[in-house]
């Protein structure tokens, strides 16, 4: 499965590239994120309850990161366990390019998934993934722009909750992990 | 219901109602998932995620501590406690690279499915259970997939220890020798170069199979004393309690093999030797203890039952006028691991590549097969074992020279039909009997062709587009020795015991193993046939080890062919004992040709108040043998043994009539229709079965079903909502119709049918498709033939 | 293979005790059981793991299709007696279409028409078809307030549902519109598969024989059970003519996802769109003028 | 656990059994009936272990043991009155409509209630029935002659 897409978020990269880095932001934007640790300043573990419908699973991933060029790019390469019901793995890098006081965040993901989670996954994968990226994004931004759109007093001001500086070396780990779990709910969609 | 002898009151080719109905009715089958031993445990096969993977670590801790759990079996236990499955009586007489494995993956996981450890307990839901905590640390290594990208020199290895993916390559045509090859080649060459017309196409047939109901199952006891008892889903259980005795290091006379009486089906899948046998053997032996395992259909869509996966790149040279002069082919069949004992995958399209030129002559052939090791499931036999692919490759090669030149496609078959047998085919196939141009008119005539044209002439200007497809098949009727010994290292003569008790009922032993195909009712009428008796005087007992004459088990339409000649054969060995004493006692001399055995009774057909009940005469010599003839001695029981010189064929013929609807490519079969030569028929009723399941089993290949495995080499069809079979609404009425001939070399005029029957479909059901869609000129040569594939075609014909 | 373990199963005789019995769990952790036939799928590939099982077969209220006050059809009413009710004609007849059709005998003896739109399996016929007939979902909670859901704020994407943790889907009510017909028909593989592709179509007719109002929706994509808007818009005002019908269902290939798998590609998925479109059409066109 | 009272062929089962044991799991092992038949995984598409529940065939390993407390449940087992075959299963056995067995109970208790409901089909609606039964031996044909001829002499004996 291979997902692509650009999106264009209400925030400086510096800020962006920040924020993919700030566990804090990440765990609370990654849907279901239950906790979200560094191992090493380059490999991640993640633990995720995920849910659909009437379907829930936890679900652990690890992530390391590659090719770090802040604030514009890096890679990761994650992989996930959901014990039993198969695997995913994950590669994906991402890209920011400046746009004016926004950024454009650029990514591509390739994810596979194997055992009985890509067997009983069907056709809806790549819906599913695209279905929780978006709503990673849609919090994401949320979680990031709202207090520049405060001070451009742009109508309804948002929480702020940017909480506290980034961790250093914390990557964007919520790539593999939102991909991960996008796999894993897919399995979980099937009859 | 109940059918009756014929007028002269014999049982041959009757309608008989099958013996083994009444049970299968009422529920009272004992297939291997109903046998039930005291203290038997369950077994549950953890089984890898990854297509190829190196085993770090297979960590069975915290499933030895699960509920219920007995215990847990590994790669590297059954490593130091058992052979390898590389067994010399596993092992074919063929050039090919034999890859060493284990009841279990050591090492490496090589496919999707690949057993890593088996977990055996109580109770089967807790089996589940403790799989589910086996963990198992995997470092995943690339894949190959594609056959023809295996062969790259920088492609990963399957096997590491072989220098490369091919596993076998062998040229079929021309000689033994590389100059004489080349010599045949240059000469094929020639003909091409001069041919009116050549025809060239890429064949592709996808991985299918035959996908019996009941799955495997495997029943283990030990006991000190007798040793090793294996009740197993196996069409050849003498085969396997070799094997188990080799691998387990058992002495031979301890390991005994029970095949149920009743299976579930097998058409191939059942003739192999397993890796899972093994481990469940193993296991009950460890523990003492019986121990089985049932197959889910889950491991076995992921493990078993793949077939065809072949890619032929097929010419074929004709004249303008409509002979057939010159087939040339390139194979590559993809083969999997390569690791299912027996056949070890290649066996298949090594028959196939064999079996191309099929019933047309040739002037000159030059055909090679490359068979190549992937990361997936070994094939296994099936039904149509190796040449569904290479001869859906020919019957559409026949009409596109037919279409190319302008001809009926059956006419330019009956053309090209060998028109006398023996022959020997360009492949050196060798065709004992028979004649293909009676079983060839035989269906023109069902078929009607002239007034079909005109049917299709008329629906075409209503916008209706039908089709009519023609194909055939030259099939092997049981398979002789002088082909298995080379291909699977095992005999290929019949074995039949045949006992006779005082109440004159009649015992019939054999090492087959049936899985359906109704050999106690055959078998019962050709012995009441030969005995006079009724049918219901009969019990066969097949697929025990301990009660059987040794046998290569029920594969390659052995019934009618090899083991129902051992039976008539042996029952001529007591009839000729049974008259002997009855002339004796007469105090006549006779032959037994002058004795009839009719009726119950034995009646000296001089004279025929001279006769003897059959039960009195059966009696008498085996309860009083006193006053018998000099040199003979009580008793009537015999064992005999039916071995054909050369091998045998049968033939058939296919037409069939589909309608397509242009705006969606989507098709119905409407009629399909047969013509059989299958030798003297023994029970029409069961031929005709035989036929319209297996032709049926090809359709569904060829339209509904395909093993898909996905870039990763993850199999992405383990269960019957994913692997498709055809359902009674998706499939026509099939009509057989019989144009035989006996064959000469078997006792009573018969042929073995049923194995190689599904190949002809593919050819046929696409050949009416591409008739159906002429006015557009497409063409079809990869299955499985979907509508949305030929809807593809229409539109970029376009049709619509 | 075999569900994981099950704590418990109850089989509560009342809607009131079905819901306290949930209540009594975190979410996913008790699940209601009503035909079973997607829910045990789940549990014995162990996708489903629940603590808890409640039975719905013993709550009278669950069941049967009542025509007295408007038509409602309760949550537990099984496949086989909706394909064979002939008071769903008209307005409601793509019901029947649809559950005529549904896997087979065996699973029509047991589905529900509410396990299958709770379940809201990706590709299943259903969904689609309550979405496309505008049913009404009446769902109770363990306080026993009632509450109505329009079949386009039910259907949240596959596998979900506007049905909260402890609520229960107790019956499903659809419009008696006069002139007005609906029809269903997917296509599989194999017989009565899962649909490829399915269109359901709801329309009524003015006086002038032309569509006043139209529902359409489609099974068999990713999206799940979807309405078809611009197909419906693209419909009003026509009279069935084939060319009208082709305009239609253009503009939903046109505005709709498809996708490519083993079964077809998303070009085949758009021509069954369309002919499909044109089957249905004629179908529910020829019931809104009462001739079927 | 659960104590669960089952009624089969007549015969009532008191048995107490996990929550979680399938129904077909019941029949099989504890009232040790192996003529009902398992062959599919999880997704219930084989008909293989179709039996009657209060007369409806339904596929018993897609219910679990606790569900058919108190009911009534019918097997292959329980066709046949002693000796006397039903009209379908002699038409079974007279039309060869099975070769291996292994599908052939499951084919009858689906059939036996399909002729209730309809006693004198087409064969399009025969093979439509059968849609829930996959039988890999026969090709159906000799299915649908078996069923088409059990009808008739149902009719005639009606």
């Amino acid at each position: 499965m291979e997902l692509k897409d650009q999106i264009r978020i209400n925030a400086p990269r510096e800020r962006v590239f920040a924020a993919l880095n700030d566990p804090a932001i990440l765990k609370q934007a990654i849907p279901g994120c239950e906790s979200l640790e560094a191992t090493s300043p380059t490999d991640f573990t993640a633990v995720v309850a995920a849910r659909i419908g009437p379907l829930a699973a936890r679900f652990t991933g690890s992530v390391s990161l590659a090719d770090i060029e802040a604030p514009v790019r890096y890679t990761l390469s994650g992989e996930g366990k959901g014990g039993p019901a198969g695997f995913a793995k994950v590669k994906a890098s991402v890209e920011l390019e400046e746009d004016g006081a926004a950024t454009l965040l650029g990514y591509s993901v390739k994810a596979d998934i194997g055992g009985k989670l890509g067997q009983l996954g069907g056709s809806i994968v790549d819906r599913t993934a695209q279905k929780l990226a978006g709503e990673f994004f849609q919090q994401f931004d949320a979680l990031i722009a709202a207090p520049a759109e405060a001070t451009d007093d742009a109508g309804d001001s948002k929480p702020v909750v940017m909480a506290q500086p980034p961790a250093r070396g914390v990557g964007p780990v919520w790539w593999g992990v939102a991909a991960m779990i996008a796999l894993l709910l897919a399995w979980m969609a099937l009859k | 219901m109940s059918a009756k002898p014929d007028d002269r009151g014999s049982w041959m080719g009757t309608r008989l109602p099958r013996k083994e109905d009444l049970r299968l009715i009422t529920g009272q089958g004992k297939y291997v998932a109903d046998i039930v031993l005291p203290g038997m445990l369950h077994a549950v096969f953890v089984r890898s995620d990854y297509a190829h993977a190196r085993l770090v670590n297979v960590d069975v801790s915290a499933a030895l501590e699960a509920p219920g759990v007995v215990a847990v079996i590994t790669g590297e236990e059954m490593k130091s406690h058992c052979r390898s499955l590389r067994q010399p009586v596993l092992l074919p007489n063929l050039p090919a690279k034999y890859p060493t494995y284990y009841g279990l993956a050591v090492d490496k996981v090589k496919f999707h499915g690949d057993p890593v450890a088996m977990v055996i307990a109580r109770d089967k839901y807790q089996a589940v259970d403790a799989a589910e905590l086996v963990v198992v640390d995997y470092e995943e290594l690339p894949v190959v997939l594609d056959p023809e990208a295996a062969l790259d020199a920088d492609a990963p290895r399957v096997h590491d220890e072989e220098a490369d993916n091919l596993m076998f390559e062998m040229t079929f045509t021309g000689g033994g020798t590389d100059e004489e090859r080349a010599k045949n080649e240059a000469e094929v060459e020639k003909i091409f170069q001069s041919a009116d017309v050549v025809v060239k196409g890429r064949f592709r047939v996808h991985r299918t199979g035959t996908t019996p109901m009941e799955t495997r199952g495997v029943l283990a006891e030990w006991s000190a004393s007798d040793g090793l008892t294996v009740y197993n889903t196996t069409q050849r259980p003498h085969i396997d309690r070799l094997a188990f005795a080799d691998i387990l290091d058992i002495p031979a006379e301890k390991a005994r093999v029970i095949a149920p009486r009743d299976m579930g089906g097998g058409f191939g899948l059942k003739a192999p030797f397993y890796r899972e046998s093994v481990v469940v053997a193993y296991a009950c032996r460890k523990l003492g203890r019986p121990v089985r395992w049932i197959e889910s259909r889950y491991e076995s869509l992921m493990n078993i039952g793949q077939e065809r996966g072949q890619i032929n790149t097929l010419e074929v040279a004709a004249s303008k006028d409509g002979k057939l002069l010159a087939l040339r082919n390139r194979g590559i069949a993809d083969v999997g691991t390569g690791q299912i004992g027996v056949y070890w995958g290649f066996v298949m399209p090594f028959l196939g590549a064999v079996e191309m030129p099929n019933a047309y002559t040739w002037e000159a052939g030059d055909t090679n097969l490359k068979v190549i090791f992937t990361n997936k499931a070994c094939l296994t036999p099936s039904r149509a074992f190796g040449h569904f692919p290479t001869r859906f490759a020919m019957e559409r090669a026949v009409d596109m020279v037919a279409r190319k030149i302008g001809m009926e496609p059956s006419d330019l078959r009956r053309r090209n039909l060998v028109p006398r047998l023996p022959y020997t085919s360009v492949t050196g196939e060798y065709y004992d009997s028979g004649d293909f141009l009676k079983v060839w008119d035989n269906l023109m005539v069902q078929v009607d062709l002239p007034a079909f044209r005109k049917e299709q002439a008329e629906a075409r200007a209503q916008g209706r587009y039908l089709g009519i497809g023609f194909g055939c098949g030259v099939e092997l009727s049981g398979v002789a020795s002088e082909l298995m010994v080379p291909m699977e290292n095992q005999p290929g003569y019949g074995a039949a015991t045949v006992r006779i008790d005082p109440r004159g009922k009649v015992f019939i032993m054999g090492g087959d193993a049936p899985g359906g195909q109704g050999h106690e009712t055959t078998i019962s009428q050709i012995v009441a046939a030969t005995f006079g008796i009724s049918p219901e005087d009969t019990i066969i007992t097949t697929g025990d080890t301990g009660t059987t004459p040794f046998g290569s088990g029920t594969i390659g339409a052995r019934m009618g062919s090899y083991f129902a000649s051992a039976v008539r054969k042996a029952c001529d060995e007591l009839r000729e004992k049974i008259t002997h004493v009855l002339a004796h006692d007469l105090g006549i001399r006779a032959t037994m040709e002058e004795f009839a055995f009719t009726e119950g009774e034995v009646v000296y057909q001089r004279d025929p108040s001279k006769r003897k009940g059959f039960r009195e005469i059966a009696e008498r010599i085996v309860m009083f043998p006193i006053n018998l003839p000099e040199g003979e001695v009580g008793g009537l029981e015999t064992t005999a043994f039916f071995e054909a010189a050369k091998p045998m064929i049968c033939f058939n013929a296919d037409a069939c009539v589909v309608e397509v609807e242009l705006a969606t490519g989507q098709f119905k079969v409407l009629r399909w229709q047969t013509s059989e030569d299958v030798g003297n028929v023994i029970n029409p009723m069961i031929v005709d079965g035989q036929m319209q399941g297996a032709i049926i089993q090809g359709l569904s290949n060829a339209i509904f079903e395909e093993f898909i495995y996905n870039d990763q080499g993850q199999q992405m069809t383990a269960d019957f909502e994913h692997y498709k079979l055809a359902t009674a609404a998706d499939v026509p009425d099939v009509k057989v119709t019989y144009a035989s001939t006996p064959c000469p070399h078997t006792p009573l005029g018969t042929r073995g049918i049923g194995e190689g029957r599904p190949s002809a479909v593919p050819g046929a059901l696409c050949n009416a498709l591409v008739d159906a869609l002429a006015p557009f000129d497409i063409d079809i040569t990869e299955l499985p033939i979907r509508p949305s594939v030929l809807w593809q075609k229409l539109k970029a014909a376009g049709a619509v | 293979m075999y569900p994981a373990i099950i704590e418990d199963y109850q089989r509560p005789e009342s809607l009131q005790e079905a819901v306290a019995i949930l209540s009594g769990y975190e979410p996913g952790d008790a699940i209601f059981m009503a035909g079973g036939q997607s829910v045990m799928q789940a549990m014995k590939s162990r996708m489903v793991r629940p603590r808890c099982v409640v039975d719905l077969q013993s709550i009278a209220e669950l069941k049967g299709i009542s025509s007295a006050n408007g038509l409602h059809i309760g949550a537990m009413t099984r496949y086989v007696e909706i394909a064979g009710a002939v008071e769903l004609a008209g307005a409601n007849a793509a019901l029947r279409d649809a559950a005529q059709h549904v896997g087979d005998r065996q699973v029509r003896n047991r589905g529900t028409i509410g396990g299958s739109c709770c379940w809201n399996y990706v590709a299943s016929c259903m969904p689609a078809v309550t979405l496309g007939l505008g049913a009404i979902f009446h769902l109770l909670d363990p306080q026993g307030k009632t509450r109505a859901v329009q079949a386009d704020d039910f259907f949240l994407g596959p596998l979900e549902t506007a049905r909260g943790d402890h609520e229960l889907l107790t019956h499903l009510s659809f419009e008696t519109t006069p002139r007005s017909g609906s029809a269903y028909k997917k296509w599989g593989l194999v017989t009565d598969a899962l649909p490829v592709v399915g269109v359901c179509l709801k329309l009524s007719l003015d006086a002038a024989g032309r569509c006043s109002a139209v529902r359409m929706s489609l099974s068999g994509l990713p999206a799940g059970a979807q309405r078809a808007p611009a197909g419906e818009a693209a419909l009003m005002g026509s009279d069935g003519s084939r060319e009208s019908v082709a305009r239609a269902m253009e503009a939903v290939v046109d505005s709709v996802e498809c996708h490519s798998d083993k079964w077809a590609d998303a070009h085949y998925r758009q021509q069954l769109i369309r002919t499909l479109g044109q089957e249905v059409a004629a179908t529910a066109f020829a019931r809104a003028r009462g001739e079927q | 656990m659960k104590t669960v009272s089952i009624t089969i062929n007549g015969e009532r089962y008191e048995e107490t059994v996990p929550a979680r044991m399938l129904l077909v799991d019941f029949i099989r092992e504890k009232c040790a009936l192996t003529g009902t038949h398992v062959a599919c995984t999880y997704e219930g598409v084989c008909g293989a272990c179709t039996v009657q529940l209060d007369g409806e065939a339904i596929k018993s390993c897609m219910m679990l043991a606790v569900q058919a407390d108190g009911h009534a449940v019918t097997t292959v087992e329980g066709l046949a009155r002693g000796a006397e075959l039903t009209p379908l299963q002699q038409a079974f056995k007279a039309h060869h409509g099975l070769q291996c067995g292994f599908c052939t109970p499951g084919i009858l208790m689906n059939m036996s209630e399909f002729l209730e409901k309809n006693p004198d089909p087409t064969d399009e609606e025969i093979r439509h029935g059968l849609v829930g039964n996959l039988c890999r031996c026969t090709g159906y044909v000799h299915i649908v002659d078996a069923v088409r001829a059990a009808a008739a002499q149902i009719r005639r004996g009606s």
